[in-house]
């Protein structure tokens, strides 16, 4: 940590906070919580604390990397009535310090990739986005251990890092080892005295990321099946879920994919000053698909239908990819219990039946 | 390219009280540099902002030629298209854009033109039907039918008047409920469609208006044996940035505001009219 | 003195004045208010002329005597744009409860001689009387969404309603869900936004002082409400709470009191 | 009755109370008859609403009996309890509630004194117009009330009906740089609440010296303002579950507020009440202020109950700021509770007076029964009182207008707080 503050990185690391594990300024290793593990289940997260001194055995918090980068909250925009009638509008960018996180999942790392996808589209990059973007430096590790929500081995994103870090770290039962992500990630390496890895534990680690895949006994279907959600429109299922479901978009809010925003005007009260703000929209709200007196999806079974084809089919065309890395966090948040892998196991059940 | 992020000031150079609840602007941008680059096909529309009141996605109707105003015509529905209707020449208002696929001008060079309005809908093929009728050598027939619920919903009706004089135009209006001064057809749009004797391998037809409408149009070009790859629709979606970030405009997989909001029929079949999308 | 200021009213009925309390704890910005409107009628701060026709009229509390009712009409008549303020003006309030009793009976019970109390038996809220033209949730409202309001209307547009769920504005802040980690039987599930999630970043359980969200399923949060251990009836009590006149939380908890179903056995 | 001349003053809102209500009085050879405070406030049956529903959410419900002191109802409730589960959350709980409830108190005395009853002083129609002539004046209440809220918030999250407050504790304690950032702020405001009291004490009040009995809660070793023993000044001191046997509620057939009477007499409560017992617990620094303006108590000067609230203002200031300087923000903020059958009493100093509460509650938690005594209703017997002596003293003789203004000067000084006690005022003088 000292070598990243020395290069002016403000370090963010895990933290109890509020029941979980979230990413908090933290300056020093001891300030990390020790034997802290995270069980999950849906519409069900506990932390308990066991008897090993690993500092890294929770999977995840609440969210992953989403809100450092594309902001819960913020303002685009500032304008100014001149007397003259003149509108002054100024961009209004964030102010951010370069800043090193530890503890990254591969999932979120496939998620960030997925995200930068998205939000650095070479025709429209966010300005918002891309500054923070630039700002971050991810120390990513390898999961030891799956919660009972985790699925990312059948979507290919876990559990083991595979791109998209600076600096790669495995927990072991005796120590931690690194590795280079990219050229920042080596230039922190090189300033660490290290030791090579032993072949030992080079299996260690290995066998850490086995474990951890084959506890997860949740999963998707490959991509190809998953676009057959789309053939699927009519399926009963979704009125089923559409009983349960309570739009109330945590899911979509805790996903790390997930990206609708809504923007809307605030104005001062003497009318001389408004500001542009944005802010996290989610397809399960009313206003998402209003069109004024019209809702294009008013009822439940529509939105959720909306939210897991365009997750799981519409993203394969968007971004060449399906939306989803395994995370788990919309099964453990929504406050449920609904899971996607059970709604997708009932929605394909039967092959293309009502095709 | 203009900033797609944050709004460029123009400025009302006029203003035109179409009908009861329609108008149309006339705007400048403020910066000139500004008005030089800005440039767009039509059907591509901009995102109009109102200091401190919203947003809103309103196509561009003018001739994209036309290097120093670019127009909007806008309905009053809400919030923000009411607090529009109140400016003045003079005024102000931001604009980002232009956003969005525009119709297939090029390959539409060579064809006969259908153009197959409903209510508003007509302003994003204004724009098309002046680009046709400036460059008339360039294309064959063009046939307009335009429908509207109430003769007094009909706007441009002496436009409509100059274009059906033009050699080669066929224009043909329908209203719902007709007043006693009305020369065209009386009932829906789409019956005048069934009149028509397309020549399918030279035709393209354009639709936009309510997503019913252009489902009946469709269903009558189809049953002409009009291929779908000749049949194309604007569509209108919930939109907060007009560039395909926000998520709000989504069909299937398909982004209105980006791979729209004119799209080829075949692109969206599956989705057009699927409750839910 | 600038007389082509919009005027604006505040009227009181039946309530705690805490929603009035949302502009006399504006601080500094309540100097600033009269220098965009004329504040022509609230009695808590001075200004009393109840029967002056004003553009603006913030209506705090619920209506529950005749002549409330008498009263309310005047003021609709006399407001260009009529405003209810909080849980009771569009609820009926925490005192709706009494709607759910035998009134008659409760009255017995606090008075001795119960009939020199003239009352309506119930306590509803304005748009039941009159024709509302927005309502502000909120036990109290936030002075931010009074304001925005009237910066919205000075501005000559509609105000923007909040049409989402609580839980968004949570998950905006950062804040942690109750339910999920600690199984507090949260109603932010099915109450509209406003407050910005004050009761979950504290750590507890939205009691729904905002009322009913758009989207309300009442009968999944129930089963959701059971399964963590409380009765059909504690359940009832957390949608028969603030607002329990509205009619999704009223028939919610009225369903949830329903006796069960008797069988032969 | 040959001089018969009739004369009514209608005052159709009593501005600048919190609620609505009106008064009447008749008035015959200059002697008043018979004097009414109506308050017609529409009865509100919360000790009715809060029957079968759990203890933790009563503490929601009775704060929404008051707006102006959610805090002072959430106090009480909780107090009784604690009180009957037997819990004791602790000093750090006992102080913060303290420094909360001083949040309360600021700002409810801020807000009466700036913008409800100095305007009275200097002739104005209300503080807004006030502000226009004394901006600085204004200003500095405004400030001293957002204080207030601001305090509540730090514990409450918002200062209307504030949700941080819970059997046993806080569902949280305010984070660390929070509270320092309240402590400068306190610091910066303790000379304001020293020129407010120097300002208070140059003010013009009217001679009006009347007999009464005050009552209020007694602490040994504080000035009093969430538990203590019932005092008064003729002797009585009692625990506070023995408040029925001496003090009687009744209704009046002008009012939908009950009247409260102690041995069958009125009696005042509030900040001139609690002066009057507890102003030798004031701490050094808020005394020597006090005397160095030549302010003395015990006084039966009711106009200088807004002197009293002065005082109380700079008090609760500076105790906050002690409790807050030492600030620890702890693991826990609230011990575990266990629910027990039996009737719980409640009793805490509300800025208007003290609130007594009583619950008799089943062995889940949940209430059977409840009775809520708020300080205006207590009040209001001592206001009549008041009233007939105070305007015999200014003169009936006085125009109408004069008389009214006096009345409306006299019952502001009780702050009452209508939608406490049921929860408003008009003026309807008869005079023969
Ligand atoms: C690509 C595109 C081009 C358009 N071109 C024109 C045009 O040339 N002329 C014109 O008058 N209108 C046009 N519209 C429709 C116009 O955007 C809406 O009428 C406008 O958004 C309504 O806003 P409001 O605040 O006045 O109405 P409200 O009813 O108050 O609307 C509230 C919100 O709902 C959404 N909304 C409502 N109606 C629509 C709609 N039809 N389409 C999309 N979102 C909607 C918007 O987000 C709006 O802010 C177009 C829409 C799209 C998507
Ligand atoms: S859809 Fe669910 S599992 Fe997939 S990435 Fe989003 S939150 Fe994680
Ligand atoms: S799936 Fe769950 S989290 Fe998502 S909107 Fe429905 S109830 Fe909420
Ligand atoms: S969280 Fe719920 S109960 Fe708490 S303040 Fe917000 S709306 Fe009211």
């Amino acid at each position: 940590m000292d070598v990243l503050h020395h290069l002016g990185y403000r370090t963010l690391g895990p933290v109890v906070d509020a029941e979980t594990i979230q990413w908090r300024q933290v300056d020093t290793v001891d300030a990390l919580p020790t034997g802290v593990h995270a069980r999950q289940g849906a519409g069900e997260y506990r932390l308990e604390v066991q008897s090993d001194d690993r500092l890294f055995a929770w999977n995840h918090g609440p969210q992953a990397i989403k809100p450092l980068l594309f902001s819960a909250e913020e303002r685009l925009w500032r304008e100014r009535l001149m007397v003259d009638g003149q509108i002054e509008t100024k961009q209004t960018l964030p102010e951010v310090e370069p800043t090193a996180i530890f503890g990254v999942r591969a999932c979120d790392l496939a998620a960030l990739a997925l995200q930068d996808r998205h939000f650095l589209s070479p025709q429209h990059p966010d300005p918002h986005y891309k500054i923070r973007r630039e700002a971050l430096f991810l120390i990513g590790i390898d999961c030891a251990f799956s919660a009972a929500t985790c699925f990312c081995t059948s979507t290919g994103d876990g559990p083991s890092l595979g791109e998209g870090f600076d600096l790669g770290m495995a927990e072991l039962d005796d120590g931690y080892l690194f590795w280079r992500g990219s050229a920042k990630g080596s230039e922190i390496i090189d300033r660490l005295s290290l030791e090579p890895a032993t072949e030992a534990q080079l299996n260690s680690m290995i066998q850490a990321t086995d474990r951890a895949a084959a506890q997860q006994h949740r999963f998707l279907p490959g991509e190809t099946e998953l676009k057959q959600l789309y053939d699927r429109l009519n399926h009963e299922h979704w009125d089923e879920i559409g009983e349960r479901c309570l739009s109330c978009g945590n899911c979509t809010a805790v996903c790390p994919t997930c990206f609708c925003y809504s923007t809307g005007y605030q104005r001062t009260l003497d009318g001389r000053s408004a500001e542009m703000k944005r802010q996290w929209d989610s397809c399960f709200s009313p206003t998402h698909s209003s069109m004024g007196q019209f809702m294009v999806r008013g009822e439940t079974a529509l939105r959720y239908r909306q939210w897991l084809t365009h997750k799981l089919a519409g993203w394969q065309e968007q971004f060449g990819r399906s939306g989803c890395v395994g995370c788990g966090r919309c099964i453990t948040w929504c406050p449920v219990g609904i899971d996607l892998t059970q709604a997708v196991a009932a929605l394909l059940d039967g092959g293309l039946a009502d095709a | 390219m203009l900033d797609a992020h944050l709004p460029h000031a123009a400025v009302i150079d006029r203003r035109v009280q179409e009908s009861p609840g329609i108008f149309s602007l006339r705007l400048q941008y403020v910066d000139t540099h500004v008005q030089d680059i800005f440039e767009f096909q039509p059907g591509q529309f901009n995102m109009l902002s109102l200091f401190g009141v919203g947003e809103v996605p309103i196509s561009i109707v003018s001739d994209p030629d036309d290097s120093h105003f670019f127009d909007h015509t806008i309905r009053v529905v809400g919030r923000v298209t009411e607090a529009l209707s109140r400016l003045q020449p003079g005024d102000r208002v931001g604009i980002r854009g232009p956003f969005g696929r525009g119709w297939p001008m090029a390959q539409a060079e060579g064809q006969d033109v259908v153009v197959v309005t409903g209510g508003l809908g007509c302003a994003p093929l204004v724009s098309v039907i002046r680009y046709l009728l400036r460059r008339r050598d360039r294309f064959g027939d063009i046939h307009i039918m335009q429908g509207v619920k109430h003769e007094d919903d009909l706007i441009w009706r002496r436009q409509y008047e100059v274009w059906s004089r033009e050699q080669g135009v066929n224009v043909q209006l329908a209203a719902d409920m007709p007043g006693k001064e009305w020369p065209w057809q009386q009932g829906l749009v789409t019956e005048l469609i069934n009149t028509l004797d397309l020549n399918l391998e030279k035709t393209i037809s354009m639709l936009c208006g309510p997503e019913l409408m252009m489902l009946a149009a469709i269903a009558q070009l189809r049953d002409l044996k009009l291929d779908d790859q000749r049949i194309w629709l604007s569509m209108e979606r919930n939109m907060q940035c007009g560039f395909g970030q926000c998520g709000h405009c989504q069909v299937g997989p398909k982004f209105v505001c980006k791979d729209g909001p004119v799209f080829c029929y075949s692109d969206v079949a599956d989705f057009l009219g699927a409750k839910g999308f | 003195m600038n007389s082509t200021k919009p005027k604006l009213a505040v009227h009181k009925f039946s309530s705690c004045d805490g929603c009035q309390l949302a502009l006399l704890n504006l601080g500094e910005s309540l100097l600033e208010l009269p220098k965009y409107v004329d504040i022509t009628h609230f009695a808590e701060a001075g200004p009393n002329n109840p029967n002056a026709k004003v553009d603006i009229a913030l209506v705090e509390g619920s209506i529950s005597t005749p002549a409330d009712v008498e009263r309310i009409k005047q003021v609709r008549e006399n407001s260009a744009y009529l405003i209810a303020i909080g849980a009771c003006a569009t609820a009926g309030g925490l005192q709706a409860l009494a709607n759910l009793a035998d009134r008659d009976a409760w009255m017995a019970a606090v008075y001795a001689q119960p009939d020199a109390i003239e009352t309506l038996g119930s306590s509803s809220s304005i748009s039941e009387h009159v024709k509302v033209d927005l309502e502000l949730h909120g036990c109290p409202v936030n002075s931010q969404q009074v304001i925005a309001a009237l910066a919205d209307l000075l501005a000559g547009v509609n105000p923007v309603i909040e049409r989402q769920p609580l839980c968004m504005e949570c998950k905006r802040k950062g804040v942690v869900c109750t339910m999920v980690t600690k199984g507090e039987p949260c109603m932010g599930l099915v109450t509209r936004a406003g407050c910005s999630a004050l009761c979950p970043s504290l750590g507890r359980a939205c009691y729904s002082c905002y009322g009913p969200a758009e989207t309300v399923n009442d009968g999944a949060l129930a089963q959701r409400l059971q399964s963590l251990g409380l009765t059909p009836e504690a359940v009832a009590r957390r949608f028969l709470f603030i607002t329990s006149a509205t009619p999704p939380f009223r028939d919610a908890g009225l369903r949830l009191r329903q006796p069960p179903l008797e069988t032969d056995e | 009755m040959a001089s018969k001349r009739e004369i009514h003053i209608n005052v159709p809102v009593l501005t600048r109370v919190e609620g609505e209500g009106a008064l009447e009085f008749d008035v015959v050879h200059g002697v008043i008859q018979k004097l009414n405070l109506r308050i017609f406030e529409p009865p509100r049956l919360f000790e009715k609403f809060v029957e079968g529903y759990e203890y933790d959410q009563v503490i929601d419900m009775v704060a929404r009996i008051c707006g102006i002191c959610p805090v002072a109802y959430q106090m009480s409730a909780v107090q009784a309890f604690e009180r009957l589960f037997g819990v004791d959350p602790g000093t750090w709980v006992r102080d913060m509630r303290r420094v909360m409830y001083c949040g309360e108190w600021l700002q409810s005395h801020a807000l009466h004194v700036h913008l409800l009853a100095a305007p009275d002083f200097f002739g104005f129609e209300s503080a807004i117009a006030m502000a226009e002539k004394h901006p600085e004046v204004v200003r500095r209440g405004l400030r001293l009330q957002g204080l207030g809220n601001d305090l509540i918030t730090l514990f409450g999250g918002r200062s209307v009906h504030p949700v941080g407050v819970r059997v046993g504790g806080f569902y949280k304690a305010p984070a660390q740089a929070a509270v320092a950032d309240m402590v400068k702020q306190l610091e910066e405001a303790l000379p304001q609440a020293e020129a407010l009291v120097r300002w208070c004490a140059e003010l013009d009040f009217p001679h009006d010296e009347q007999a009464f009995t005050s009552v209020a809660l007694s602490e040994p070793g504080e000035y009093a303002i969430g538990s203590g023993r019932l005092v008064s000044g003729q002797g009585l001191d009692i625990d506070i579950s023995h408040f029925e046997s001496h003090f009687e509620e009744f209704q009046v057939p002008h009012s939908t507020a009950l009247h409260t009477q102690l041995e069958g007499r009125p009696y005042l409560t509030g900040p001139l009440a609690r002066l009057n017992l507890n102003f030798r617990q004031l701490p050094k620094p808020v005394r020597a202020v006090m005397e160095d303006c030549g302010i003395h108590f015990p006084s039966h000067n009711m106009f200088h109950s807004i002197l009293a609230r002065a005082i109380e203002i700079h008090l609760v200031i500076y105790e906050a700021l002690q409790l807050l300087q030492a600030y620890e923000r702890p693991d826990v903020s609230a011990v575990q509770v266990r629910p027990r059958a039996g009737t719980a009493f409640g009793c805490t100093e509300a800025p208007r007076g003290f609130l007594w509460h009583r619950y008799d509650v089943d062995e889940r938690g949940d209430i059977r029964r409840a009775r809520i005594v708020p300080p205006t209703s207590q009040n209001q017997a001592r206001i009549e009182q008041d009233l007939c002596a105070s305007l015999e003293s200014f003169g009936l003789d006085h125009e109408d207008d004069a008389l009214r203004q006096r009345a409306e000067q006299v019952i502001r000084n009780y702050d009452p707080c209508i939608s406490c006690a049921t929860h408003f005022l008009k003026l309807k003088v008869s005079r023969c």
